[in-house]
């Protein structure tokens, strides 16, 4: 569905990937894991023309999308959800909702898709005359992924959603991943949790300064040779 | 004594219902482009000069300048966005110094059409005193505030209910996440500037309709509105309301009490007060500007 | 040489270090590790004054830095360089470590610049405007060059490493090694590659969510459970 | 180092022998020649605080006015020497430039509408408090600019020689700062000022210095035009003119010349006065807007860096 060849970008004179290649199937939960620094949400930022890449190409459905400003790709079908600092913090929750479905063909179906945002995530039904400034970090990370989805998308992009959470949180939120999975959405996910991450994922990539190290199916992945390969011991 | 304060405070509560409309406008193109437009008093003074002309050339009422004006100040203020989007380097103070230069051009455009004499309206209508007990004030006064009030009422509608109203707040919070979005920020900074222009018709007719107007009074309603802007923090309706209201007090009671000449030392003396001692402004939450 | 008691960051409601105390000896290498938002780079901050502590104190030899300012405290000897580089715009390589000296902690002629342009590696580049005709490695080095060039005696490196190839990271490497046993620095670095830190430092001080989770020898830090438990979630390892 | 020298001696030579010996004579052509003097004074007062500094200030015309008024209220009313009156003009400047401190605290664009606001502050003051300045009418009959050398006091030649020897000044205060470590410093804290920071510039320090010191030029030049032209009004005295052509002529100038600043002062407001003001009387400003938008669309930074970079190309 996704196919990206030798990406290279970064920030200014930074260049943070060296020469990325990965491909995403349909229908797949596809998890990126690295340490810190590794470039893992500098090439969620290149997918989704955040960043425009140096070198190389970003195929989606055989189409070329490098290049591509995001409002377009959005219409294109495929979706970020940042991490949950990135919500409108001085706009209320249902504002944050509905501004997710922004393209023209999805305005239509807004009222459904908010219903289904509430029904999966009962806590913003309550807050959602709240502005989003003021809910909780794991509260705001439900927000950005409700946000995410209301736009119906094909491809779904998630960035580190446990980050600066508690453990409580970060196992609901990823029962809510395990359940998009279920629905059979394609989904790509960014986490520095590997524990959880790989056993969401059906295929697995580490990223290590900027490049891809590994790659396997999730059931063929050994948590302690990652962690070795994590602190290079 | 106490008649002529409530006069004063009625006077000012009236003249912050344009300010506010002045104040919005710059407000808005402020919280989707993050820039000062220093050409926004011009614009606001170029719908009064046409309201002028619409007076004096058609004889008739300068209210009906409201549609010319609506159509050539927004053709002005778009036109200051399309300058402005060819800033690529060092874009907050080279777009200063650039809507610097426009409200340059500007002033002395209107000193070479209309002359630097003063202008006010001869509308005997729009003159006539109504009054309320011991308040009172010119009709014109009366009728542009209650458009105030209706324009910011349609401006809240818009910007809470409205698609586009939403993409420009989400703009405003946020610019990356509102690409993610699927928003075009360039889309919400033309709507932005359009909105401005409207406001700033409507108030330029409002200016000329019940005060006096000369060329140079640009820049001294450019300071006013981004003191109003200041005091309010940025960007929302009850804040700008309230600080144009507060604005518009201080300069009637500084008019009553001290001397017309002075009513414009009160705004830039507010002004810097909340530069120096209010870092976000009265209500505001965002920006920093120390 | 530097010491952190219990200094806390808050930005509005948000804690970014919670009664961090940690210490640098002369000439010692510290790591500075943990994950994103850790708060490693506010503490830099901190200690050079561009963020103001909440609470707590910090101690350079026999100062307390309080509230001083930035650049009094680069005077004392408090050098540090930027995750992004930060060149002095429209100066010269040479022009920028000339002001890093005039205004630094070095008297006039304690610290040569030529000598440091040749230790960084850019003595060929001096006349180069720093800010459009370098690459990234030569940013890089310029940072640290600027830095030395105050003459400090405290070096904090914020990922000087980051975002180079490996060739550029042994270049540093070996570069690191070099400025510490020829100035005798204290050095505290930021890295996230965890096999550079074991090679480099003394000592690993680990952050996460604000607040000193280890402090150890490399060996034993990342044999830590709850270190490794921050940085892959795993409950158990 | 010689051609330095041989240069300068010839640049003097022009401008304290040649200048008066050629046109001396044509007090037209001496009256442009001193006025554009003004104003490249005060464009090089401005690039001072402008180019170096980077502190885009709206309100050089406070420093000019306030400057030009206390020189000329004290050698009307208190009598004091023309010399002493002038540089009490500056130290006026200068002390209104204390009460702007402040202001630098203010990121770029704030602090120059803050400075946009005294300005404005000041020519209120200046036109209402009437029992001083005379308000809207004006001050006439201030005492004329002293005599120098055998050239009687308030003839063309000897205010030339005065307020060519107050430009001199100040290229060569110019020229010291750019050239001190301090001129490196305050370039380099245009776009990183936490990086000169932290390597132990006190950066609030040096833009105090420059404010002070640009403020105090900008007045004493103030106060030299005002018995130059024996008469102040508070809108010349505090006008937009004061403002635009120093960011004119900076943008064309750019910081590294020093001739950059003063030529395209003198060239805009030669053109200006030449050409627009009798094309077009009232409103010939709008040329300098004009100037101000599309140099700013096409080089923001400024023409002359403009014209060495494609000179450097070429020579490649």
């Amino acid at each position: 569905m996704l196919e990206i060849r030798n990406l290279e970008a970064g920030y200014g004179p930074i260049n943070v990937l060296w020469d990325v290649s990965l491909s995403i199937a349909e229908g797949r939960v596809t998890t990126i894991i690295g340490p810190n620094g590794a470039g893992k949400t500098t090439l969620l930022r290149a997918i989704v023309g955040l960043l425009q890449p140096r070198k190389g190409e970003i195929l989606f459905r055989d189409r070329p999308i490098h290049g591509m400003a995001p409002w377009h790709l959005l219409e294109a079908g495929i979706a970020m959800i940042p991490e949950g600092r990135m919500i409108f913090r001085d706009m209320t929750v249902e504002d944050n909702l509905i501004l997710g479905a922004f393209p023209k063909a999805r305005r239509a179906g807004v009222a459904r898709n908010l219903e289904r945002a509430y029904t999966l995530f009962p806590r913003l039904r309550e807050r959602r005359r709240q502005l989003a400034g003021t809910l909780s970090g794991g509260e705001g990370q439900m927000l950005a992924m409700a946000r995410g989805l209301m736009s119906e998308p094909q491809l779904l992009l998630i960035d580190e959603p446990s980050l600066g959470l508690a453990p409580v949180i970060v196992n609901e939120l990823f029962e809510i991943i395990a359940d998009l999975k279920a629905e059979g959405r394609t989904i790509v996910l960014v986490e520095q949790n590997t524990h959880k991450a790989v056993g969401v994922a059906d295929e697995v990539y580490l990223m290590l300064s900027g490049k891809v190290a590994w790659s396997a199916p999730a059931r063929d992945v050994d948590l302690a040779v990652l962690h070795d390969l994590y602190f290079s011991r | 004594m106490i008649e002529l304060v409530l006069q004063a405070l009625y006077s000012g509560f009236l003249q912050g219902g344009s300010y506010a409309l002045i104040a919005f406008g710059l407000a808005l193109v402020f919280g989707t482009l993050k820039i000062i437009n220093l050409a926004h008093g011009e614009l606001v003074l170029l719908s009064a000069y046409i309201a002028y002309t619409v007076e004096s050339r058609m004889d008739v009422n300068p209210v009906f300048a409201i549609p010319f004006a609506l159509v050539l100040v927004c053709l002005c203020s778009v036109l200051v966005y399309y300058l402005l989007s060819f800033i690529r380097k060092d874009r907050e103070l080279n777009s200063l110094i650039l809507t610097y230069g426009i409200a340059i051009v500007l002033t002395n455009a209107l000193l070479m059409i209309w002359s630097a004499d003063v202008r006010a309206t001869t509308s005997p209508w729009l003159q006539e005193a109504l009054v309320f007990g011991p308040l009172a004030s010119m009709r014109s006064e009366l009728i542009f505030f209650l458009v105030s009030l209706i324009l910011m009422g349609a401006l809240w509608w818009w910007l809470a209910r409205s698609w586009y109203g939403r993409a420009v707040r989400a703009v405003a919070s946020n610019r990356e996440a509102a690409k993610l979005m699927g928003i075009d920020p360039r889309l919400t900074e033309i709507l932005s500037f359009v909105v401005a222009g409207i406001l700033a018709s409507f108030a330029g007719v409002a200016l000329f309709s019940y005060g006096v107007i000369h060329p140079p009074l640009g820049e001294a309603l450019t300071l006013k509105a981004f003191t109003i802007t200041v005091l309010a923090g940025l960007g929302s309706i009850p804040g700008v309301m309230l600080g144009s209201i507060l604005l518009g007090l201080a300069e009637a009671l500084t008019v009553t009490f001290a001397s017309s000449a002075l009513q414009d030392l009160v705004g830039m003396i507010l002004l810097l007060i909340v530069l120096f001692v209010l870092p976000n402004g009265l209500f505001g939450v965002t920006g920093g500007r120390g | 040489m530097l010491k952190l008691e219990d200094v806390s960051v808050r930005f509005g409601g948000l804690v970014a270090l919670n009664n961090v105390s940690l210490s640098v000896g002369t000439n010692e290498i510290v790591g500075l590790v943990g994950p994103n938002g850790a708060g490693k780079t506010t503490l830099f901050n901190v200690i050079s004054g561009l963020v103001k502590p909440t609470s707590g104190r910090i101690l350079f030899d026999t100062h307390d830095l309080g509230s001083m300012p930035v650049y009094r405290r680069a005077r004392l000897g408090i050098g540090r360089t930027f995750q992004i580089p930060q060149p002095m715009h429209e100066l010269t390589v040479r022009e920028n470590l000339v002001v890093a000296q005039r205004f630094g902690a070095g008297k006039l002629d304690s610290v040569k610049i030529d000598e440091i342009l040749e230790i960084t590696g850019l003595d060929d580049k001096s006349e180069r405007d720093a800010s459009s005709e370098l690459s990234l490695t030569e940013l890089k080095s310029l940072e640290v060059a600027k830095a030395l060039a105050t003459a400090p005696s405290l070096l904090l490196l914020d990922e000087v490493l980051a975002g180079l190839e490996s060739v550029g990271k042994r270049h540093f490497m070996t570069l690191l090694k070099s400025l510490h046993e020829r100035f005798s620095l204290g050095i505290l670095i930021i890295e996230h590659d965890l096999e550079t830190i074991a090679s480099l430092c003394h000592r690993v001080v680990v952050l996460n969510f604000g607040e000193v989770i280890a402090d150890g020898t490399p060996e034993n830090v990342f044999r830590d459970p709850e270190v490794i438990r921050s940085y892959t979630g795993a409950e158990h390892a | 180092m010689k051609v330095m020298l041989l240069r300068w001696a010839v640049v003097v030579l022009l401008a304290y022998f040649f200048v008066p010996w050629l046109f001396g004579a044509n007090a037209y052509l001496m009256s442009l020649i001193v006025a554009s003097l003004v104003i490249g004074g005060v464009a090089l007062a401005w690039a001072l605080l402008g180019n170096l500094g980077g502190m885009i200030s709206f309100g050089h015309s406070a420093f000019f006015g306030v400057g030009a008024y206390v020189s000329a209220l004290l050698a009307i009313n208190a009598d004091f020497p023309i010399w002493l009156a002038m540089v009490c003009g500056g130290i006026g400047a200068l002390l209104v430039s204390v009460l702007m401190l402040p202001t630098l605290r203010l990121k770029g664009p704030y602090f120059a509408i803050a400075i946009l606001a005294y300005a404005q502050i000041f020519r209120i003051i200046a036109t209402e408090w009437r029992s001083l300045t005379n308000g809207v009418a004006g001050l006439s009959s201030i005492p004329s600019l002293p005599a120098v050398l055998w050239w009687e006091s308030g003839s063309k030649i000897s205010s030339y020689l005065i307020v060519v020897t107050l430009v001199f000044a100040f290229i060569l205060v110019y020229r010291w700062v750019a050239n001190s470590h301090y001129g490196l410093a305050l370039r380099a804290m245009h776009e990183s000022e936490d990086a000169t920071r932290v390597v132990g510039v006190n950066s609030t320090l040096l833009k105090a210095a420059m404010l002070l010191l640009s403020a105090c030029m900008t007045g004493m030049i103030g106060a030299f035009n005002a018995h130059y032209i024996n008469f102040l009004e508070p809108d010349y005295a505090f006008g937009g003119v004061w403002i635009v052509i120093p960011i004119v002529a900076a943008i064309f100038g750019g910081y590294r010349t020093i001739w950059g600043p003063l030529v395209g002062a003198v060239v805009v407001y030669l053109v200006d006065q030449l050409l627009f003001k009798n094309i077009f009387p009232s409103g010939h400003q709008i040329i300098l807007g004009i100037i101000l938008v599309v140099m700013i669309l096409f080089s923001p930074g400024g023409l002359l860096p403009l014209l060495t970079v494609r000179t450097r190309k070429r020579t490649c």
